[in-house]
């Protein structure tokens, strides 16, 4: 009699809660992943292909599926972290035959090479070179991502990608880096020649 | 020519972490004095044991760990505060404990408590009271093994005879800590505080119970005296500015309001404050281990919150914990609180005001 | 704020937290007199002496000017304007090391004086007080004064606040331990600074005037009391000595007990605060007629023989000043700019002073011993006992050090004002403040970059609709093309027959120029090949490198092949990758000239992988389909070359000609529409 | 054939090693910590895990057809629990002295995460087969792991090997036990839950040391190059 | 949605039925076996502790449910009687000593009508591993320390553990918890002492399951 009883209320229970969970899965379904987007969010968008995926959405889509997440070597150690925090797993070193030279770049058309091909403007994910057929073309500085998706679309090889150089603005107090040299002062005009870099930043207290 | 490139400030006030350090292992002074003056010399031994132990797993966890150059292994080894925790668990432990006992100690407080966590200043919780601790949870029996002052024993002591203690569980003519331990009437002797304890759970009253000889009368027997030793040695650390006021005082504060609340109660089961300010490791605890600033909490608010948590704890393990003495749980899980401690008692940084505030004044 | 003067005329302050008392070192300089220097050989004048922008330069290498003559000039308001100092001669303008803790280089112009100190035609002013406000700001522009107590905030954008300003706060208290320029400034022209407050109030109209200074500089206090003795709403404020009390928010707390809000300025709560110098620059500027070129640094420091404050002209070397204060050179050297608690070490000897400039430290060795003794934390709490903005540096550090921006910012970093008095106390002797300024750029950087992410991704949705859109409306235009082509076929009236060949016609003649135009360009055809052939030249160099396992041999075989556009070659390089585990290539089948963008250049990657079977064959499939492709686009191109030459010759009778030409044509196309879609469908099933 | 046996090669390196429930999933710690102050306690709770472990992958597996998504963790627990207590009546009714001994273990079973990780994560995915061994290999090495963690902290604790092993298995265990060395005092801590931390952690520790180690020594795989994609505009 | 939640709860509450359904079924076919294994457990430790031929009725039957305070705990205990030919010969008493190290320790303390102690057993304890837990017969002989004592007087300074001053070896470390288990064994002594009579005279009202 107890069995029966032990039965009928679990199994009455478990009607309701079945229900319960049935009308859950049914109303607080999730449409889409939210996690892509936030992955993606995460991620340096340049858009740039080198993590095997056209582009920082697909890879973000598959790092949601289960792809690695240390194949974005423009995103560096710093966007592995933050994707490893998302995903509360490890972080991981940049995955070697990802990592390129990272420093940050901007593309640059060297003009007078350029045969206004078009072909880097269709291979740019950002629209940051501007030009036209026959036409010189050039990049938009601010809005190049440093991808070097159109360096190799280039026929007549005219594309360069420069590193972005260091400024008293961007400067991240870098000590260690700092050249120390001597010029003579007083007299400028020797100063080409003069350009020695005694190379000693000593034992820098940093 | 070479320059130097440094980032600001370029000035300094050259205090250093290990003068701090040799400045607490100085103040110790006065209360190992005591300990070796009323029980021989016991501790003196410990403390020696254990410096060596601590420096030793020091050496060998620093190499292990390839800190950059040997330089820096050295600077480490000896900024003191490896010394320090063996000395406070040197004073810590029964004088007349076997060596292998202060062995342990040492080195796991050395290698557990504070090298696994990442070594100075990362440490979670301190390194000699974690000893302590462990010790005491793992060898109750020698543990609690407290040999009795010098004045109420029947055997005498000497160097000789205290080293062979140690090292053999034997006097050179042959007795057995536990006979030391036995009082000419062949009485075990116990501390104040486990004879209290004892007599209570026999139904004796406190008054009963300090009729006990191992009380003595006014500050006879030395217990009392070596916590007035640590309590010197803090207050020289007070007056050089090593530690801050605010730890050791609302620690000893808030044992004052709670004995004093117990005693009102029920004085017959409660002990009277100045016997738990001078009892055990009051003192100590105060003045050098819950001013431990790696473990404890930062700001004067924190620490005085820090302390009154310690106070607290340390009452409650003294009336009803199992154990007689409660300064080194009380210290454990106070280091344990400290972190959360730290968050709400975090300060608030300048400019942050609800700007009602400002506008009303300024209106 | 009754209240607050109450307190003020008692000479009762406010507490700010924390604070240290380095040890003074103001005695090395603060009993002699202000010298003037003999001209340096070259002034070196950094086109951004301040915070905001550089001008735009108004003249040139080999110009003559005068002194006081502009040297810059922007419409913009945080771009102020630097000065000839001297009479002389532009030897140089180019990017030279400036003082920068960051050592790099800007652009500085070069000037050789020419000893004549010739000025630039100046409007001395009799009586400043009939001055509007306008005229005021206007010459306090132009004189291109910038804040002189270390910031550098342009002086005209601060004092032109929206706000009424209830406290005008003079900073003297000169609060670093070395530095007195401020104190002698004060002490040998107490009354101009007066008048230049003055002036500033005719602009701010405060309703108080509060002179801080620290109690540390008797005669200073003595000389500006006697100045402004007369004066009703001036107030000398005497406040204790502690550091760093000069600091803008600590000042105010001190004076007024108020804080200024996280975020915010002082113009908020109706407070704003001048250095002295700025105001006697104001005064010069106003009054004299005379910008900025010049100004008080202390030079100081146990390496020198003759410490001092001297007049320096805005771009004197530092040289210049240590020889003239009899320099002994340490080893290694140490300059600092500024004072040892906030001033950044210089790499060299050669950079100039700055309108920030106030002192150039000189210590010997022992003075500031160069130990790097770094040991960890204890946690000990000193530094939070002494941060005057009520931080916990040692939360702080160990975030830094962990790079965990986001706890950094919710324990306030930014509120930091880099003061040092942490880094002064802490036992453990860590950089605190180095680690701060690092966190610091590296927030400052990210934040840019997540912007910019933002953008790029912004631009990259913009273009991929963009795309969508315009291929959209390619394939409406050539249905529509197809059906007007098909309607031209079926009709028979000869006029509609006349009517819809000759839009075919255009239509192909439209086609046929676009595709002359990007393909055969007569005019550039031989500087397009050869630019090509270089390209090639070096791609095949590349390729060399990147596959120095197989043999040149093979490389030049694939090479010819390439440009042959052989479709076998791309077989064959699916299956070599096939039987390739060692090694994948990237291969490349380069363009052939008369085919057009998408299949021209097509980048046959191949990846030696375990799944390489599937992949592989997924890809001979998309090879094959491509490469029929390319042929319909052969045929079409071969098509659209007739029509042309078609075109070149005026052909009436070549409508039947013509129109088996368009219907060839749409066939082709439709054929190449299909295999189209069939690669896409091939692209996405794979 | 081979294929098959590489696959059961990796389910049963996977169990005992690479992903160790107890070692690196850190799972059923309450019984693993509470438990392993002797080997032969060890030796129960191991025995006991097992068996529950390989009659609930079994189960789940064999069910795993008709569980739909949503409401397959409360099944999936009732369905342990149903097996635990089977198992524990059982066992009460038919072996009562075992059940003296291994009894307490059982309900601390039923709770164990490694049980309903292992149903969820492997059992409900695969064939009842591979189920059933991979239940066997994950018990086996969370019962390889209690027996390390039982045998140190014994010996470390009491300076014995299987004290009490007549209480699992019978009275003629009782000549198993092994004095590795005599002290007079017991070293409390490491028969004491705090010492079962200790030790696990340095287990888990020594497992890294090893597993770094033996990557060091593993040739370099040869270098990839990437296979760069284009961002293809076109295919969308 | 409506086929989601039905077929949800459906399956649901099957699984829920046959699980339940399968552990009844065990339960039932094993229920008997179980009680008769208890019984035989107890009484194992009853004959461990009243020697079996010293009895000749059914211990197990002939049982008591007690409640009395004087026992040191409140919840109903358990009172088995030995006669030998409807003589009474001894009682069996189960009782807790609430004051362990960790918690409650369950007793059950024998004594003969003579006065004297039978013998003792833990039943269920959470003492210290290694330490506390040599109260339990398993572990150490020290539980046997109480045969045969004479049940003390109202005041007797031996019934203590050694460092108490009395004739009880504490272990070394541990002395909460032989001294629980001493005062709780007195106490239910005593007890026995003062009430055998009217507990010989009650009837069994416990039928012996437990």
């Amino acid at each position: 009699m107890s069995i029966l009883i032990a039965i009928l209320v679990l199994g009455g229970m478990c009607l309701f809660f079945g229900a319960l969970l049935g009308y859950a899965a049914v109303k607080f379904k999730v449409e889409g992943d939210p996690l892509v987007e936030q992955l993606d969010a995460l991620l340096p968008q340049t858009q740039c292909g080198q993590c095997g995926y056209p582009g920082c959405k697909p890879y973000a889509q598959a790092i949601a599926n289960g792809e690695a997440i240390n194949k974005c070597a423009p995103g560096g150690e710093d966007t592995i972290k933050k994707i490893a925090n998302l995903m509360g797993v490890d972080v991981q070193p940049l995955d070697e035959s990802h990592a390129q030279d990272n420093t940050p770049k901007v593309a640059f058309i060297i003009e007078e090479d350029c045969i206004g091909c078009t072909k880097c403007i269709q291979a740019c994910p950002v629209d940051a070179i501007i030009g036209a057929a026959k036409q010189m073309h050039t990049i938009i500085a601010d809005e190049c991502t440093g991808c070097d998706l159109c360096v190799a679309p280039c026929p007549v090889d005219c594309i360069k990608m420069i590193p972005i150089a260091q400024t008293t603005h961007n400067w991240q107090w870098d000590l260690n880096r700092i050249n120390v040299k001597t010029i003579d002062a007083d007299d400028y005009s020797n100063k080409q020649s003069n350009n020695v870099k005694t190379n000693t930043t000593e034992e820098v207290n940093v | 020519m070479a320059f130097f490139i440094a980032s600001s400030p370029h000035e300094h006030n050259r205090n250093k972490t290990s003068q701090l350090m040799r400045l607490v292992i100085y103040a110790t002074i006065p209360g190992v004095f005591a300990q070796w003056y009323f029980f021989g010399w016991g501790n003196l031994i410990q403390i020696s044991i254990a410096v060596c132990c601590a420096l030793l797993t020091e050496f060998t966890v620093l190499s292990l760990r390839e800190k950059p150059n040997g330089k820096a292994i050295k600077h480490q080894l000896f900024d003191g505060s490896a010394i320090l925790t063996a000395v406070l668990l040197g004073i810590a432990v029964p004088a007349l404990a076997p060596w292998w006992i202060i062995v342990i100690g040492a080195v796991f407080a050395i290698l557990v408590v504070k090298q696994l966590y990442g070594g100075l200043g990362h440490n979670p919780f301190n390194p000699a009271m974690a000893a302590y601790v462990l010790l005491l949870v793992s060898f109750p029996v020698q543990m609690t093994n407290w040999q009795p002052p010098l004045s109420l024993m029947s055997t005498h002591l000497d160097f000789a005879n205290t080293l062979s203690t140690i090292l053999t569980g034997y006097t050179n003519e042959g007795y057995s800590v536990a006979q030391l331990r036995t009082h000419i009437d062949g009485y075990t002797m116990a501390t104040p505080l486990d004879t209290l304890k004892t007599n209570l759970t026999l139904g004796l009253t406190i008054d009963e119970s300090r009729k006990n000889m191992v009380f003595g009368e006014n500050f006879a027997l030395g217990w009392e005296w070596i916590n007035l030793g640590f309590l010197a040695g803090g207050l020289f650390l007070l007056a050089k500015k090593a530690i801050h006021w605010s730890t050791p005082v609302s620690f000893l504060l808030s044992i004052l309001i709670f004995t004093f609340i117990a005693y009102t109660i029920n004085p017959g089961m409660n002990a009277p404050t100045m016997f738990h300010w001078l009892s055990g490791g009051t003192m100590l605890g105060a003045f050098f281990i819950l001013t431990d600033p790696v473990s404890g909490a930062t700001s004067v608010k924190g620490r005085l919150v820090f302390g009154a948590l310690a106070g607290f704890i340390f009452v409650i393990i003294r009336h009803l914990g199992g154990y007689p003495d409660g300064v080194a749980f009380a210290v454990l899980l106070c280091n344990m609180a400290a972190p959360l401690i730290d968050l709400y008692t975090k300060p608030r940084t300048y400019g942050q005001i609800n700007s009602n505030n400002t506008t009303k004044e300024l209106t | 704020m009754g209240s607050i003067l109450a307190r003020i005329k008692q000479g009762r302050w406010w507490k700010f937290h924390g604070g240290i008392h380095p040890p003074e070192q103001k005695f090395l300089t603060m009993h002699k007199p202000i010298r003037n220097l003999p001209l340096p050989k070259v002034l070196v004048l950094p086109l951004k002496q301040h915070i905001g922008q550089k001008g735009d330069i108004q003249v040139n290498v080999g110009d003559n000017v005068l002194k006081g003559q502009p040297l810059t000039n922007s419409p913009h308001p945080m771009a102020v304007p630097i000065h000839a100092p001297t009479s002389g001669i532009i030897t140089e303008i180019k990017n030279t090391l400036v003082a920068h803790p960051s050592g790099l280089s800007e652009l500085c112009i070069f000037i050789k004086p020419d000893e004549k100190e010739e000025w630039v035609a100046r409007h001395i002013c009799q009586d400043y007080k009939q001055l509007s406000a306008q005229e005021i700001l206007t010459k306090i522009t132009n004189a291109g004064i910038a804040g002189m107590g270390g910031a550098g905030f342009p002086t005209n954008v601060k004092i032109n606040t929206k706000v009424a300003t209830k406290f005008l706060i003079i900073n003297a208290a000169e609060c670093e331990p070395y530095i007195t320029a401020d104190d002698l400034l004060m002490r040998e022209h107490s009354s101009e600074i007066v008048d230049g407050i003055k002036i500033l109030n005719k602009v701010l109209s405060a309703e108080q005037i509060l002179i801080a200074i620290e109690d540390n500089k008797p005669e200073a206090i003595k000389a500006l009391k006697k100045v402004t003795g007369s004066l009703d709403n001036f107030h000398v404020c005497v406040i204790p000595t502690i550091y760093p009390t000069g600091g803008e928010k600590q000042l105010i707390t001190r004076l007024t007990g108020l804080e200024v809000p996280q975020g915010g300025l002082p113009s908020a709560l109706g407070i704003v605060v001048q250095n002295v110098a700025t105001c006697f620059a104001v005064a010069d500027a106003v009054i004299n007629d005379i910008p900025l070129i010049r100004r008080v640094v202390t030079v100081t420091g146990k390496a020198l023989e003759k410490p001092q404050n001297v007049w320096a002209l805005l771009g004197t070397p530092i040289k210049h000043l240590l020889t003239q204060c009899g320099y002994q050179k340490q080893s290694p050297e140490h300059l600092i700019m500024g004072g040892p608690m906030m001033g950044f070490s210089l790499p060299s000897i050669d950079i100039s002073i700055t309108k920030t400039s106030n002192c150039i430290l000189a210590p010997s060795t022992k003075e500031i011993p160069k130990d790097n003794n770094e040991v960890d934390c204890i946690r000990c709490g000193q530094c939070a006992d002494v941060c005057p903005s009520q931080l916990l540096p040692q939360e702080l550090q160990w975030f830094a050090k962990a790079k965990d921006h986001d706890q950094l910012q919710k324990f306030n970093l930014f509120d930091c004002i880099e003061c040092g008095a942490c880094a002064y106390v802490c036992p453990s002797q860590i950089p605190l403040v180095h680690y701060y300024r690092i966190a610091k750029a590296e927030i400052r950087q990210q934040q840019q970059q997540d912007l910019k992410a933002e953008k790029a991704k912004a631009r990259f949705e913009a273009r991929k609709q963009r795309l969508a859109q315009e291929k959209i409306k390619r394939e409406e235009k050539h249905r529509k093309a197809a059906e007007a082509r098909k309607a031209a076929m079926n009709s028979n009236t000869a006029q509609a027959k006349d009517a819809k060949s000759a839009v075919a016609a255009a239509l192909a003649r439209a086609k046929a120029k676009k595709a002359q135009a990007s393909d055969d360009n007569n005019d550039k055809k031989s500087q397009v090949s050869a630019a090509i052939a270089r390209a090639k030249a070096k791609k095949q160099a590349k390729d060399g490198i990147a596959t120095n396992k197989t043999t040149t041999a093979k490389t030049s075989d694939r090479l010819t092949k390439e440009k042959n556009a052989d479709d076998q070659e791309v077989l064959d390089s699916i299956t070599s990758s096939n039987t390739e585990t060692t090694k994948p290539n990237t291969k490349k089948q380069n363009s052939n000239d008369n085919n057009n963008e998408t299949a021209t250049k097509e980048k046959v990657l191949t990846k030696a992988e375990k799944i390489a079977l599937a992949v592989a064959k997924a890809k001979a499939k998309k090879a094959a389909e491509n490469s029929s492709t390319h042929h319909t686009d052969s045929n079409l191109n071969s098509i659209d070359n007739d029509i042309n030459n078609q075109n070149n010759t005026d052909d009436i009778n070549a409508k039947k000609q013509r129109i088996a030409v368009a219907v060839a044509k749409a066939k082709a196309k439709k054929q190449q529409q299909s295999t189209e879609s069939k690669n896409n469908q091939s692209k996405e099933s794979s | 054939m081979s294929l098959l046996n590489t696959e059961y090669k990796e389910i049963a390196w996977q169990g005992l090693w690479k992903n160790n429930p107890g070692l690196v999933q850190i799972l059923g710690l309450c019984p693993l910590l509470a438990v392993t102050s002797t080997i032969t306690n060890a030796l129960g709770l191991g025995l006991a895990t097992m068996l529950v472990l390989i009659g609930s992958n079994v189960t789940v597996s064999l069910v795993r057809q008709w569980v739909p998504k949503e409401i397959r963790i409360p099944i999936f627990v009732m369905i342990i629990a149903a097996f635990v207590t089977c198992v524990q009546l059982l066992m009460n009714a038919f072996t009562y002295g075992l059940y003296q001994s291994l009894g307490i273990f059982l309900p601390l079973i039923v709770t164990n995460c490694t049980i309903i990780g292992r149903a969820e994560a492997y059992a409900s995915k695969n064939p009842v087969k591979k189920a059933f061994f991979d239940g066997l290999m994950m018990g086996l090495g969370f019962a390889l792991l209690l027996l390390v963690l039982g045998g140190i902290r014994e010996i470390l604790g009491q300076g014995t090997l299987f004290d009490g092993a007549q209480l699992l298995l019978g009275d003629w265990a009782s000549s198993l036990k092994i004095e590795v060395f005599h002290f007079d005092n017991k070293f409390l801590l490491a028969i004491l839950p705090p010492g079962a931390f200790f030790t696990l952690g340095f287990l888990i520790a020594g497992k890294n040391y090893i597993d770094a180690k033996v990557a060091t020594r593993k040739p370099k795989v040869e270098e990839k190059t990437i296979e760069r994609m284009r961002v293809n505009f076109d295919a969308q | 949605m409506n086929i989601s939640i039905q077929k949800n709860s459906r399956v649901l509450a099957l699984f829920a039925i046959v699980c339940t359904a399968i552990v009844g079924i065990v339960h039932e076919t094993t229920k008997n076996r179980i009680a008769i294994q208890k019984q035989q457990h107890l009484l194992n430790i009853l004959h461990s502790i009243i020697a079996p031929e010293r009895l000749n009725n059914n211990i197990y039957q002939d049982c008591l449910t007690i409640t009395n305070a004087e026992l040191g705990t409140v919840t109903p205990q358990k009172v088995y009687l030995a006669k030998y030919n409807d003589k009474p010969v001894a009682a069996a008493i189960t009782t807790i000593a609430p004051d362990g190290y960790n918690g409650n320790i369950e007793l059950i303390v024998a004594l003969n009508m003579n006065d004297t102690i039978s013998g003792v057993r833990v039943l269920e304890h959470q003492e210290t591993p290694g330490l506390g837990d040599n109260i339990d017969e398993r572990k150490s002989p020290w539980i046997l320390s109480f045969n045969d004592k004479k049940i003390p007087a109202e005041k007797d300074s031996q019934w203590h553990v050694a460092k108490d001053g009395g004739i009880f070896d504490q272990f070394t470390g541990a002395t909460i918890t032989p001294r629980a288990v001493v005062k709780a064994v007195k106490k239910t002594a005593r007890y026995f002492k003062q009430h055998k009579q009217e507990l010989f005279n009650q009837k069994a009202n416990c039928r012996g399951n437990s």
